[in-house]
């Protein structure tokens, strides 16, 4: 395949999963060698940045095909998440320690967690289910929460600082 | 985790921050004391820290706290400054190893002689990750992705499917000219000169139409390799054939691919 | 505005959205003028069209921005669409030659016609009576069916290409 070619394919399926991949992923999609994906790769990015338009390719943690930063407004106004921060708190503390019990949520949040992960299955960011011994329920977040949000920065600290605080208060 | 930027709640030391009246326990906050108190009578959000305010909020403190106690002050600007690199450490996106405070910020406040017994402050940037930060809006959203196709999205599908099948249909044609010319590729020019010569095929079927009918006395059909032994070569011999079996009733039989070609009188 | 900052707007939008918007929708989420949206946006198919990428910007009906047609099998290998090609080439077929009895789908389609009307009829795309001989089914469309899809383009000789067809095979 040519070059241009590939590049041309990548960019399609960059387009079209709208998550971050990795190359192996892709040369799996693809059925290219890794090498010449991560070629191909490297010169479809450098065309979106000599482009100055409103997209580029992002490497966090593989290639993500997104709107630029300067852009986040049109974004959030076109796919607003209309949470409130007590709820999004709630939200951010599932991704962290997720899959989380209910019961635990409950401790690390205080008793509205409940009605915020009400809410949050509603909208269809996190999932619920029933526990092995069917006591509790396991909170996860889903394909959609993914979607809209990413991690940032050091999470994995601070989920381990959440164990230590044993509670996350609204304000 | 280090424990010099514990914010542990479990301290006991429940000072009236914002108050005017504090007790006398509450001279001997430090830094981290203070900021911990702050928390927990929620002047400050422990997942939120607005650098700037909660800096504000010590100089509030600060100006409150009517013993002017220098050393109380240097450690809490010493906090603050502290907070301020670290949110600019995460905000940056710098893995920020350690922090060691310089002695050089404290001499203003004259504390340098009491600071060297404390124990080194080792920070890291991990500590004061807020989590309202945690969770980031990717612009990589696409809206409608999943969605029901609609009847131009089918269209489109099927154009697609018309334009491979086009482009098959074209690899095909194009497969089968190669193996035209391969198959001829072994004849000499001189061969295909007189082979696509009229003359030539119309002594060819004339020969072949003579022994045929003698054949054809004795025997249901004959094995194309067979009708060679007349002296023809196979192919000179299969165009002749065709050309009669056209103009007749013979015809062409083969019970496999690639297996042996018969000629067979058709049913009259 | 800027031109070229208007472009790039327009371009998230169309990012964002994946879907067609006409000029006055653009306009409206962007705050801009139609008249400079317009004018923009013509720069910005321009621009595509020049790139030789994967992307182009499809004006049928409102502007969107989508996979060019020949990656249209990455496409489709990617995001799963509700119903799966077969199906929806059935259902294609049901809308272009509605009311169809379901002997004709099957001579068209084949015999998975069957359980492509079972399915469709479960999703609610479709409903199937019987004949007015009572020996064979009339299959139509449904009310859902037009507010999920709507017919338009080139449809009509599409329809002419099925009858000259004489079948649709799945691949």
């Amino acid at each position: 395949m040519e070059q241009r070619e590939l590049k041309s394919k990548i960019e399609a399926v960059l387009f079209t999963t709208a998550k971050a991949l990795k190359v192996k992923e892709l040369a799996e999609i693809l059925g290219v060698d890794a090498d010449l994906i991560e070629e191909a790769l490297l010169e479809l990015i450098m065309d979106y940045a000599s482009r100055d338009g409103a997209l580029e390719i992002d490497d966090e943690d593989g290639y993500i095909l997104q709107v630029k930063l300067e852009h986040m407004d049109i974004v959030e106004k076109l796919c607003p998440v209309e949470l409130k921060p007590a709820v999004l708190k709630t939200l951010t503390v599932i991704a962290l320690k997720e899959p989380i019990r209910q019961s635990y949520l409950k401790d690390l949040r205080g008793s509205n967690a409940y009605e915020h992960v009400q809410e949050l299955v509603q909208k269809g960011l996190i999932s619920k289910n029933k526990d092995k011994n069917g006591r509790s329920f396991n909170i996860k977040t889903t394909q959609k929460f993914s979607e809209y949000f990413k991690l940032k920065g050091d999470a994995k600290a601070l989920a381990k600082f959440l164990e230590i605080e044993k509670g996350v208060s609204d304000d | 985790m280090t424990e010099a930027f514990d914010y542990s709640l479990t301290n006991t030391n429940t000072a009236e921050v914002n108050g005017a009246s504090v007790n006398s326990a509450t001279q001997e906050l430090d830094g981290i004391e203070i900021l911990v108190s702050m928390a927990k009578t929620g002047k400050v959000n422990p997942w939120n820290i607005d650098i700037v305010d909660i800096t504000d909020k010590y100089l509030t403190q600060l100006f409150q706290m009517k013993s002017q106690n220098l050393r109380l002050t240097g450690r809490t600007l010493l906090f603050a400054a502290i907070l301020l690199k670290l949110k600019s450490n995460i905000l940056e996106n710098i893995e920020m190893v350690e922090f060691e405070p310089n002695e050089e910020q404290f001499d203003e406040f004259d504390i340098s002689d009491d600071f060297n017994t404390e124990e080194n402050y080792t920070y890291n940037q991990n500590n004061v990750i807020s989590i309202d930060e945690v969770l980031q809006r990717r612009t990589s959203i696409r809206l409608n992705r999943n969605r029901v196709v609609t009847l131009k999205d089918l269209i489109r599908q099927l154009e697609f499917y018309e334009m491979i099948d086009k482009k098959q249909s074209l690899k095909n044609a194009h497969e089968r000219a190669k193996r035209r010319v391969r198959s001829y590729a072994n004849l000499s020019s001189e061969d295909i000169i007189n082979l696509a010569h009229d003359e030539y095929i119309e002594d060819g079927v004339q020969r072949l139409k003579e022994n045929l009918e003698q054949i054809f006395k004795r025997e249901n059909r004959v094995e194309l390799t067979e009708l060679t032994l007349l002296g023809m070569d196979k192919i000179s011999a299969y165009i002749a054939l065709l050309f009669l079996s056209a103009e007749s009733d013979y015809e062409l039989v083969q019970d496999e691919f690639y297996a042996e070609l018969y000629v067979t009188r058709g049913l009259q």
